[in-house]
């Protein structure tokens, strides 16, 4: 019923929310809130690396690391700006979402208003406008296998995502820095008294997570062609969400599965209901699997002790 | 639980003292008798940002123009712009404020359609003329669901400005067959495809297709690979933002060797820019095209560009036109002490405009709509523009 | 002049060139209160622009095609919501936190790009014209309503209804030990929250000549959702509070020209980071809380429950 | 006679293959005081899960006064006149006491949703007095001050939740009243007051189920006792003849010489305990021996803590020398744990000083003070559930980074308890009571601890159990490692300790040595009671 390129589609798309998704799931698994902040990082990450590219004139090479790292600093703040001072006054986790979608609106309206004449020249004079990266900042070769049209870069996203799942899913399991992340999620207090600085492994799961954000944002950037204020909170982030509850919050396997699955049910859809219906169909698609499943795919209910 | 009354008044005062504050340094917009007050409501923040600012500088160029010429019959024009953060609310918000509280005696606006319907009941109703300068959508003058006489266009609508594209590389390619793409959850993209979708046909041009997605989608390619499966002649792309270049790259990358082409939603360098090499050639029907070098418009470039260090777009120059439109129009219709009749005064005689602005020669036909010359251009695969044919009306 | 000065020395003159925004204060702060109900009851049900776009859709619908009275439009309209918040109301509110969040977002946004942009009698992607609307009409209908209300809310807080879903909200397992029909005091609060959403959906839409798919969508939710949390949850005045500052900020904000919305999000941050429990919250919620428990959640800083 | 108030046939419920009850009978008359003992994981919480619903998927039959509400969901079920509290307490943390017991009068409450909205605001008001009232007489009952009532519950006392539950409970006005482990870590004093509130709802004529390690209580309060051991009954009949019952005694109770020596499963550990294995695992090279060594211990002085309004700790000096064990003793409350978490750099003074060998512990964060030596076993065990017992082993060496020697220690300790071998690669959280509290410890001494503070490590454990670990606890010091134990169970603390201090409202009240403060006889009326067990 899908054709080779159809189904390939739908995992380049869902590797794409895969990738968005994976820093995404990384709070939440730690710190049990939704960070509606990521969308904006994400964007932040595609600016920061078509900035040094386009106006600076940057290698991308060179260019992505720094954006990745800027990504990672913005995580740093938010941590500080909008996480911590809630935790510290032992706020409910709702306070969490409100204060990083503050962070996300401040974002996007800071980009959104840099037209070249503001502060913000330096890195963004596009104003609301969306750009694409400049020709050949990439290799933008299409392989054509099989009769199938690979393009190159979403050839890199399908296996950066799938390296990123064995190698976050061997740091989590498998290291003492892993541990402890799972150990705060789970009691912080103990962490505490086991040694483990509850802080700073916190911070460093926000860091991480953002700096995966950036990356996903540059690579959308290069592979989509779309770089603009708005790609974190219009194309991604909705779809985010939905990946990582079909994973079963907080589980990383689980997470890159949501991201095939959700992108494949929408080009299912699409092909199936015809292109009106689509996005209806995969949203009663992600409400059917939840009323099924009320843990997500790989979620497992969290034993109530009575 | 205490009293929530109590303390709703509680903290609606805590708010109005803490912001009252921050509001103390708002910009006084109170008016002075000897000039005349005018308003505009363009989307300066949000998606319609990729239009509003332009239109704020053009509108605020001819002012000063016409203010330098010694304004009109001896009073200077004000123009106070407001931001409707691209949100209908807000633009009916903001235009009744302008009306009822700087008492504008005529407006510009709002950017967007979506708005358009929102705010130009508001101005009806408050008998002020209301000039809409890029709202392209259908229903926004003539045959409106709300009484609209004091609504006028001078915008290109894509009734007229598609039809005429479709015409034009019809006479010129005669294709064959078609695909139709747009996103089904924007007005604006749905109006231009159903314009499609009547006139293409009336050019021997069978639609292969109409595939729908949302302005949400993350990667339209599987989209775009249905529409290039199908070898149609012509790829239509009714939609605004980084839709159109999305597209035309996907489908050059994919091997789609035709012609695309579009409404209003191409005319901005943004696009031709965004979809560079790939956009080449994609063309469209704009009010507007910055070539043209009779006097009316050469001059308006030439201001615009010495002022703000870009050239203008076709939404600048509608909005600049529009200025110029009411100005004159403020002229014919004489002073009156009176707000309601100058309001009155002002509408009457913006129904027998007739004048030359960089749009072309200028007036409104008999709904209130544009007149004008219409120009079809096609994006030259350097973030700019060719002149392909002009259409006299 | 500023805004708030002008609410002060001159509220005619602010009235006559503020009535549209007052209009939407009220019918934001009706949204709010229908989902600040859900919240009351423990659930993050956000479904609220789905159920808002059932009730405009209905009453403009009936309105056009049976030219049915403004009342008994609404009416139909918040019957049909309720009867669907029965309807997927029983599997879902089985869910918990953000589980039940994303079901309820697929719920509106199926509604929204599977029925309402696909089917020609509502109009598909161009919306549904509303020739009996009245801009400026509104006012009182959405006034009195926020009252009635809002004093309800207060009310039904003090019954045993409410304090059976506030049970709820802090412990499930234990409210069934108290003989607390868990489900059944669940889907009351879900269905009555339609309900609210669809009244406020009807009135909003007769105040408008469009019905615009694009009202309904997620993001109307998160905006509505926000109004609630920044209030604070902990009493009805809250989400009537959060809705009315949150709609007038841009307005107020007007001084801050091209950075309202960077000044919007920075005044989220702040406000939800000095005040976590909302504007309006009880006191000894907002009190540093002094089990050794709760001190060294606080302490260690992790919020203590968790969605899971 | 009459049908039993409450009758249980054949209760079955299966775990994952697991047998948490296996066809468990039981019938309690009205009017009675019904206990129910046996050890930790024998079944007996998920015997009052199955019976107030909140377990579903059991079979069998359960009766209530003749109407069968086997499967029904709770809140039937306590329509039916079942009230419950649950082994952690839960209440509603958000909402005051007095809030708490009000939601409990659910069942009595009118239900004309109708009538209460619209309702004249005065009669409303009427109602609502009314009923504070009531919840008011139900704090009293409970033996809680007017002053708590608007406090949010989860600002009270543990030992104040657990009293704030027991009224909630009763406000259901119920007939059977189901109590799980209501005294746990409670203090000898507190638990004679609960005995008392006991016996006088037992004379209001309310049936009573009580699920309850603390044998004196059961003794004196139950008229009948049934004993559950690996999901089965046992033994079933009155108080004086199920204790003497020798199954009853090597299952559960143990005898005086069972201390610290082999038995079934989680006693296992304490088999073949010599020193030198226990210093191997402890403190590596240093020889066994349990002469203090002055000067390089614990040092705090005029110690005060806040948060917020509350001064949990007042002026607090103590001392712990090298080698020596030192308990801490005190109602609930009273500023025990609070010390420890001050002492382990989770909590900070708001002045004072506490030093161990020469690191400032009020400056220092919790895992530089690991890494000096402190390591602390916290309350409730703290273990992390869903992590494996292997990983817990491994973070309890997180502040010696992942070093060859650190899997050496853990194998050691696996060898030294066999039980975290054979449940190496499980999830903590399928331990029974007893391993948890061994591997809480064992967690704690991987990371080579020469100071441990333990927080009530026989909390909740039956006296079997708690003898296997005091006996562990015992033989951890005679290998030279100094610790601070803090315990309810004051008696057995006092026999393991050299010295003690009893705290008061966060002061010291008393200190002195073991044998000093056992005949103090302020001492003895204000904090230990009577206990046979001595």
């Amino acid at each position: 019923m899908l054709t080779g390129q159809e189904l390939l589609d739908g995992i380049f798309i869902g590797s794409i929310y895969a990738l968005f998704a994976l820093g995404y799931t990384l709070v939440f698994g730690v710190l049990g809130i939704i960070n509606l902040a990521h969308s904006a990082v994400f964007m932040l990450g595609a600016v920061f690396a078509y900035s040094l590219v386009a106006l600076h004139g940057v290698e991308f090479w060179l260019a992505a690391p720094l954006a990745i790292a800027g990504a990672g600093l913005l995580g740093a703040f938010i941590e500080f700006a909008a996480l911590r001072p809630l935790r510290r006054r032992n706020a409910p986790p709702i306070a969490a979402l409100i204060s990083t979608l503050g962070f996300a609106l401040a974002c996007v309206g800071l980009i959104e208003q840099a037209d070249g004449s503001g502060p913000l020249g330096w890195l963004w004079r596009d104003g609301a406008n969306s750009v694409s990266f400049p020709a050949g900042t990439v290799p933008q070769t299409t392989y054509r296998l099989a009769g199938l049209t690979v393009p190159a870069p979403k050839l890199a996203i399908l296996v950066i995502s799938i390296v990123l799942w064995l190698a976050l899913g061997r740091l989590v399991l498998r290291t003492q820095p892993g541990r402890a992340m799972r150990a705060v999620a789970e009691n912080p207090r103990a962490s505490a008294l086991l040694g483990i600085d509850v802080d700073r492994v916190i911070l460093l799961t926000v860091v991480g997570s953002s700096a995966l954000a950036g990356l996903a944002g540059i690579l959308f950037g290069v592979a989509i062609g779309d770089v603009s204020p708005y790609i974190g909170r219009d194309q991604i982030e909705l779809r985010g969400l939905a990946v990582i509850v079909l994973g079963g919050m907080g589980n990383i396997p689980g997470t890159i599965l949501g991201g095939y699955i959700l992108g494949v049910i929408e080009v299912l859809a699409l092909v199936l209901f015809g292109s009106g219906a689509h996005a209806g169909i995969s949203f009663a698609i992600l409400f059917l699997v939840l009323v099924v499943r009320p843990h997500g795919l790989l979620g497992t209910r969290a034993v109530e002790r009575v | 639980m205490g009293e929530p009354f109590a303390r709703i008044a509680a903290a609606c005062a805590a708010i109005v003292v803490s912001v009252a504050l921050a509001a103390c340094g708002s910009s006084s917009s109170s008016t002075q008798s000897k000039t005349i007050p005018l308003g505009a409501v363009f989307s300066l923040t949000g998606p319609g940002g990729v239009y509003g600012p332009q239109q704020k500088n053009a509108a605020e160029l001819a002012v000063e123009q016409i203010n330098a010429k010694g304004g009109v019959d001896g009073k200077k024009l004000s123009i106070t712009v407001l931001d409707d953060g691209s949100d209908k609310q807000q633009s009916a918000q903001v235009t009744q404020r302008l009306i009822q509280q700087n008492g504008v005696v005529a407006l510009l606006g709002p950017t967007l359609s979506n708005s358009a319907v929102a705010a130009h009941p508001i101005a009806d109703r408050l008998h002020t003329p209301m000039l809409a300068v890029s709202t392209t959508g259908l229903h926004i003058v003539g045959s409106c669901p709300y009484p609209c006489t004091y609504i006028f266009r001078d915008s290109l609508g894509e009734a007229s400005a598609i039809p005429a594209n479709i015409e034009t590389y019809a006479a010129a390619a005669h294709p064959k067959t078609a695909v139709l793409l747009y996103p089904n959850d924007d007005k604006f993209s749905v109006d231009g495809a159903k314009i499609v979708e009547e006139t293409a046909p009336r050019y021997g041009i069978k639609l292969l297709g109409v595939i729908q997605f949302t302005k949400a989608e993350a990667d339209l390619s599987p989209f775009v690979s249905q529409a290039v499966s199908k070898r149609p002649d012509v790829i239509f792309i009714t939609s605004l933002g980084a839709i159109p270049s999305t597209i035309m790259i996907d489908a050059r990358q994919q091997g789609f060797k035709g012609k695309f082409l579009g409404g209003n939603g191409f005319n901005t360098a943004a696009v031709a820019k965004a979809a560079g090499a790939a956009g080449t050639g994609a063309q469209s029907a704009s009010a507007y095209y910055l070539g043209n070098t009779f006097p009316s418009n050469a001059q308006f470039v030439s201001a615009y560009e010495q002022r703000y260090g870009v050239p203008p777009d076709q939404f600048a120059a509608q909005a600049y036109s529009g200025v110029l439109i009411l100005a004159n129009a403020l002229e014919r219709a004489g002073s009156s002490s009176d707000l309601a009749n100058e309001r009155d005064a002002v509408r009457a005689a913006l129904e027998t405009t007739s004048i030359e602005t960089p749009l072309g020669p200028f007036r409104f036909t008999s709904t209130h709509d544009v007149s004008q010359t219409i120009w079809i251009i096609a994006e030259n695969g350097a973030g700019g523009f060719r002149l392909v044919k002009s259409v006299k009306p | 002049m500023g805004f708030f000065i002008q609410l002060l020395t001159d509220p005619v003159g602010f009235y006559n060139a503020h009535e549209l925004l007052v209009a939407q204060c009220g019918v934001n702060a009706l949204l709010a209160i229908s989902i600040w109900l859900t919240l009351y009851a423990g659930q993050l049900a956000l479904a609220t622009a789905g159920f808002m776009a059932v009730g405009a859709y209905t009453s403009v619908l009936l309105a056009i095609h049976q030219h049915t009275s403004l009342v008994a439009g609404t009416v139909s309209g918040c019957a049909l919501a309720a009867v669907i918040a029965a309807l997927i109301g029983l599997p879902v509110l089985r869910l918990r936190g953000v589980f039940l969040a994303i079901a309820t977002i697929g719920f509106g946004e199926a509604l929204r790009f599977g029925v309402i942009l696909n089917w020609p009698l509502t109009g598909e992607g161009q919306g549904l014209t509303n020739l009996g609307a009245n801009p400026t009409g509104g006012i009182l209908p959405v006034w009195i309503s926020v009252a009635a209300l809002a004093y309800l809310g207060w009310r039904i807080t003090r019954t045993r209804l409410g304090q059976a879903w506030a049970a709820i909200r802090e412990d499930e397992l234990a409210a069934a030990a108290s003989a607390i029909d868990v489900r059944a005091h669940k889907l009351v609060a879900f269905v009555l929250s339609a309900v609210i959403a669809a009244y406020a959906g009807a009135l909003d839409a007769h105040l408008n000549f469009f019905v615009d798919p694009t009202e309904y969508g997620f993001d109307r939710t998160v905006q509505v959702l926000v109004f609630a949390v920044l209030g604070g949850i902990g009493s009805v005045a809250g989400p009537i509070v959060g809705a009315v500052a949150l709609t007038a900020l841009p307005e107020a904000a007007r001084w801050a020209s091209d950075y309202r919305d960077v000044l919007y999000g920075a005044i989220l941050m702040v406000v939800v980071v000095f005040r976590p429990q909302g504007l309006i919250a009880r006191r000894r919620q907002t009190r540093r809380p002094d089990g050794l428990w709760p001190r060294l959640r606080s302490r260690l800083g992790l919020a203590a429950t968790r969605a899971q | 006679m009459a049908s039993p108030l409450l009758e249980l046939s054949e209760l079955r419920q299966y775990f994952g293959g697991v047998h948490a009850l296996d066809g468990v009978s039981l019938s309690i008359e009205a009017g009675q005081v019904f206990g129910l003992i046996g050890p930790n994981g024998a079944g007996k919480t998920t015997l009052v899960n199955v019976l107030t619903g909140h377990a579903r998927g059991g079979s069998g039959l359960v009766r209530i006064a003749g109407t069968d509400v086997a499967g029904k969901p709770p809140h039937l079920v306590a329509s039916a006149g079942v009230a419950r509290t649950f082994q952690g307490v839960r209440l509603y943390h958000e909402l005051s006491a007095i809030a708490n017991i009000i939601a409990g009068m659910h069942r009595q409450r009118m239900h004309d949703i109708g009538r209460e909205l619209f309702a004249p605001l005065g009669r409303v008001r009427r109602a609502r007095t009314a009923r504070r009232a009531q919840a008011l007489g139900l704090l009293e009952l409970v033996g809680l001050p007017d002053e708590v009532a608007d406090r949010p519950a989860a600002t009270l006392a543990y030992g104040q939740q657990r009293r704030v539950e027991i009224a909630r409970a009763l406000a259901l006005q119920p007939r059977l009243l189901i109590l799980d482990e209501p005294t746990a870590g409670m203090n000898p004093l507190e638990k004679r007051e609960i005995g008392r509130l006991l016996s006088r709802l037992s004379e209001g004529g309310l049936t009573i189920l009580l699920i309850e390690h603390d044998m004196p209580l059961v003794m004196s309060v139950c008229s009948r006792v049934a004993v559950l051991d690996f999901g089965r009954k046992i033994a079933d009949g009155e108080p004086q003849a199920v204790a003497r019952d020798q199954k009853v005694l090597d299952a559960y109770l143990g005898t005086e010489t069972s201390c610290g020596s082999a038995s079934e499963d989680d006693t296992t550990q304490a088999e073949g305990a010599t020193s030198s294995t226990a210093a191997a695992i402890t403190t590596g090279a240093r020889p066994a021996t349990s002469q203090t060594r002055p000067g390089r211990g614990l040092r705090a002085s005029d110690l005060h803590v806040h948060y917020g309004a509350v001064h949990a700790v007042r002026s607090v000096s103590l001392a712990v020398e090298e080698g020596e064990i030192v308990t801490l003793l005190g109602a609930n409350g009273a500023g025990k744990s609070t010390l420890l978490a001050t002492l382990s750099g989770v909590l900070r003074p708001s002045s004072g000083a506490a030093t161990f060998d020469g690191l400032d512990l009020t400056r220092a964060k919790p895992a530089r003070i690991v890494a000096h030596g402190i390591a602390h076993v916290p309350e409730g065990r703290q273990i992390l559930g869903r992590l494996t017992v292997r990983e817990n082993l491994e973070l309890g060496g997180y502040t010696r980074g992942g070093s060859r020697r650190l899997a050496a220690d853990i194998t050691r300790l696996e060898e030294r308890f066999p039980i975290l071998a054979e449940r190496r690669s499980m999830p903590a959280m399928t331990l029974s009571g007893g391993e948890q509290q061994v591997l809480a410890i064992a967690r704690a001494l991987i990371a080579r601890p020469r100071l441990l503070l333990l927080d009530e490590p026989s909390l909740g454990l039956a006296p079997i159990l708690a003898e296997s670990v005091f006996g562990l606890i015992a033989e951890l010091h005679r290998s030279g490692l100094t610790i601070l134990l803090v315990e309810q169970n004051a008696h057995r603390a006092l026999s393991l300790a050299q010295r003690g201090y009893v705290v008061e409202t966060g002061r010291i009240a008393f200190s002195g040595s073991a044998v000093e403060l056992q005949a103090n006889p302020e001492v003895e009326r204000a904090y230990l009671g009577s206990d046979p067990r001595l």
